[in-house]
């Protein structure tokens, strides 16, 4: 019952929240929606039982990304988005007419309903086994599986965050103007 | 309710979302968010699968490194996007039109 | 599996008789004990917020030769009382430029931000609303959501004393968030897991039992931790974000009534949370020296021990307040990235050393040898 | 089987509930209690009496975005060591401790990798390059 409700709760903040990225106009409008909608799938990360994906979430999105951006926004002036903002209703002309959209939105919806039987015939060979309420703890497994099986990655990551850290630096330090 | 096909959708509809903000919004950093919703769609998927389906944490090792990968892309991205706007004095796509000077 | 408050209450016999009483519904029953005791801690914590700027004024009058607050109750006790009353019945003034959405919504991504994290303060052995295995993970990136809430209350109010607040007090909050969480890293390392239980459990009661004592970086690792603590919840002196001298006071400058005072009850209650977490991650916790066994009336008793460990720490936090003069912007990010992060990360590895290489045992282990 | 209830999120939502339970109450409770005489000059922006000029949402120095960045990949970098340290002590038990060892140590030195750059360029200091980058200006 708890778990219904924190599904559906954490499911609505994250598609209203994602629509909401993308029909609001004001730039730091859609970082505050986006921030809804991550820690919407955080929740949906919880229901998952996947307690340390879930609180990783938050920790690198809500403590880093979105700050990471609120930040950027503000040092490319703030009050200039406003008037400079596109939405969805705001599309540029070459983009396609009413027809266009609306032989895209057909075509879509009809890949979508195909993909969700195919995928739902896959399912159901599948046997439906283990799915009870109970959450093992996922922070010693996750712990073993990064240092037996997935090391590489584990030691790769931290190059590839040098990596990030060095080339974001050198692009973004204050240098002498012209 | 709660089931493989309600997360599946979940996700789906943020990747959709994510696309479309992708193309339609001309600002860089509206295209940035954009795409930390599709990682985040792809991620949702992992964990959802890992539960569902193959009954092990390697999908959740999975989204460990799309959330740690993400990260990186947001900041070098965003550092694109204040040189960038050194440059121009815009954030605006359409004046991204140059490779150098 | 983690181990909540129910699922500890439900080792007694008179819990199955509240079982009875609601129908055999366990689900109705635990959101009932939950939510009667989350009521009890946010009243607590909200009563501890208010003391704490009773005695935030009566400590300072003190050291200043002051008589302080003494009208409202006996000593002037009331006063935290009378301050709420006045702040509900303030105007709620917001600046005609200001974004009103996020105005609205900066106190709540506070609030929520620290509120969230009482869920895993260990209280005491059992008193522990949720003994998440990711505890203090969960504390660290949920208390995250402050940094965001300063910053967008800053940004919101588009005054410039306020933006100029804001801006400094979200780079200052996330920087100091890395030696702080890598000082947290050492302990997790020690104590080999991040649930509060486990770690408090595997100190004991006597200070020769505790991680601070446990090694020498260890003992390091606590003042980088209390350094970084008071950074991240912008106290003095490093209150750069909101300096009265120089910024009127910083983000929360356009706000009034009720919103400034959710801004100030999270401040204050953030504090007592990092005491908290202080106390329990290097200070033994909750832990009473020789008693092992588990009753109730021993959790009152451990109840008593983790408060009296706080709330002397809060007692130092004032301190040092009054005591120390404010850094400049320069030197505080200079003391983070060029001290206190290398300090932890060098902590960091120490630990990892000598638990390899004295086998997990601590000081006290290896001279008195045994256990 | 153990219900769901028993588990530990639903104190921590009950929290975040009751944050905003606090804060909407908090709000009616000033909406009743409080006066309400709005007036121009009362909502202005305070600017120690002036009238505000212009808007505060200007541009930033770039040194915020800077340290913003050096958070990110250290916060990352963190959360990847959560796991491996709370096992650490178990893998340590087990026998594995120098391997377990080598890899955290091989994993951290990177990590003093990227400030010993941030560090050497000057990405650390807060004023100091700043006034470096007006010399050149000046030149």
């Amino acid at each position: 019952m708890f778990l219904q409700l924190l599904f559906i709760s954490s499911a609505l903040l994250t598609v209203l929240c994602a629509i909401g990225v993308l029909m609001v106009k004001n730039i730091m409008h859609s970082c505050v929606f986006l921030l809804g909608s991550l820690l919407g799938v955080a929740g949906l990360y919880a229901t998952l039982g996947a307690d340390f994906v879930a609180v990783t979430q938050i920790m690198v999105y809500v403590g880093g990304v979105v700050i990471l951006m609120l930040f950027a926004v503000m040092l490319t002036g703030g009050k200039d988005f406003i008037s400079r903002a596109q939405n969805l209703l705001g599309l540029p002309a070459s983009m396609g007419n009413k027809l266009t959209y609306g032989v895209g939105l057909l075509v879509g919806l009809v890949f979508v309903l195909t993909n969700i039987k195919l995928l739902m015939g896959i399912a159901q060979t599948i046997p439906s086994k283990m799915i009870n309420n109970e959450f093992p703890s996922t922070v010693s497994q996750i712990g073993h599986l990064l240092v037996k099986d997935h090391v590489l990655a584990f030691e790769i990551s931290s190059v590839l965050l040098l990596g990030a850290l060095v080339g974001a630096a050198i692009i973004a330090r204050p240098r002498k103007q012209n | 309710m709660m089931n493989l096909y309600s997360y599946l959708i979940i996700s789906l509809i943020l990747f959709v979302v994510g696309l479309v903000v992708m193309i339609a919004r001309k600002n860089i950093v509206a295209i940035l968010l954009g795409i930390e919703l599709i990682l985040n769609a792809s991620a949702l998927n992992f964990v959802a699968y890992s539960r569902y389906v193959t009954n092990n944490l390697d999908g959740h090792i999975f989204s460990l490194f799309i959330i740690v990968i993400a990260a990186a892309e947001a900041a070098v991205g965003l550092a694109i996007v204040i040189r960038f706007f050194q440059i121009k004095e815009t954030i605006h796509i359409d004046e991204a039109t140059q490779l150098r000077n | 599996m983690n181990q909540t408050v129910v699922s500890y209450l439900s080792k007694y016999e008179f819990y199955d008789s509240l079982l009875a009483l609601f129908g055999n519904n366990q689900g109705v029953l635990a959101f009932t004990i939950y939510l009667l005791l989350a009521l009890i801690i946010v009243g607590m914590c909200a009563t501890i917020g208010g003391l704490g700027t009773y005695a935030e004024r009566k400590i300072s009058a003190d050291l200043q030769a002051r008589v302080g607050p003494n009208r409202v109750g006996p000593y002037g006790l009331l006063q935290f009382l009378a301050d709420g009353v006045k702040m509900m019945t303030k105007e709620d003034i917001m600046p005609f430029t200001a974004d009103k959405t996020l105005f609205y919504l900066a106190p709540l991504l506070c609030l929520t931000g620290v509120f969230a994290t009482l869920a895993v303060l260990p209280f005491s052995g059992g008193f522990i609303m949720a003994d998440l295995n990711v505890g203090i993970f969960y504390l660290v990136a949920i208390s995250s959501l402050v940094g965001l809430g300063v910053f967008l209350g800053g940004y919101a109010s588009n005054s410039k004393w306020s933006m100029l607040g804001g801006m400094r007090g979200a780079s200052q909050i996330i920087s100091y968030e890395i030696p702080v969480t890598i000082s947290i890293l050492a302990i997790v390392l020690l104590a080999g897991g991040m649930g509060f239980g486990t770690i408090v459990g595997q100190q004991g009661g006597l200070p020769h039992q505790w991680f601070l004592f446990h090694n020498p970086f260890a003992f390091m690792a606590f003042f980088v931790y209390s350094v970084g603590a008071l950074a991240e919840t912008n106290r003095a002196p490093f209150d750069l974000p909101e300096a009265e001298s120089e910024l009127v006071s910083g983000y929360h400058t356009e706000y009034t009534g009720m919103r400034f005072g959710f801004f100030a009850l999270a401040e204050y209650i953030e504090v007592f949370v990092v005491c908290g977490v202080a106390a329990s991650l290097f200070l033994g916790g909750y832990n009473i020296p020789g008693i092992s066994i588990d009753i109730l009336p021993i959790q009152a008793v451990q109840f008593v021990v983790f408060m009296t460990k706080t709330l002397l720490l809060y007692y130092v936090v004032i301190w040092i307040r009054w005591t120390l003069p404010r850094l400049r912007v320069d030197q505080l990010m200079s003391v983070c990235w060029k001290y206190l992060t290398p300090i932890a990360i060098l902590n960091l590895m120490g630990c990892a050393i000598w638990m390899v290489v004295f086998n997990g045992k601590s000081i006290a282990e290896l001279v008195l040898g045994g256990h | 089987m153990i219900p769901a209830e028993f588990d530990g999120l639903m104190p921590v939502v009950i929290f975040m509930g009751l944050a905003v339970l606090l804060f909407f109450g908090g709000h009616f409770l000033s909406v009743v209690l409080a006066p309400k005489k709005p007036s121009h000059l009362k909502s202005t922006p305070y600017e120690c009496g002036e009238l505000p000029v212009g808007s505060a949402w200007s541009m930033f120095n770039v040194r915020f975005y800077v340290v913003g960045l050096i958070f990110i990949i250290f916060d990352v970098e963190s959360v990847l060591m959560f796991p491996v340290a709370s096992i650490f002590k178990e893998l340590n038990e087990m026998g594995q401790g120098g391997y377990a060892l080598i890899i955290f140590l091989s994993f951290i030195s990177v990590l003093i990798e990227g400030i010993a750059y941030c560090w050497r360029k000057g990405d650390l200091d807060w004023v100091k390059s700043f006034q470096h980058s007006l010399k050149k200006e000046t030149k």
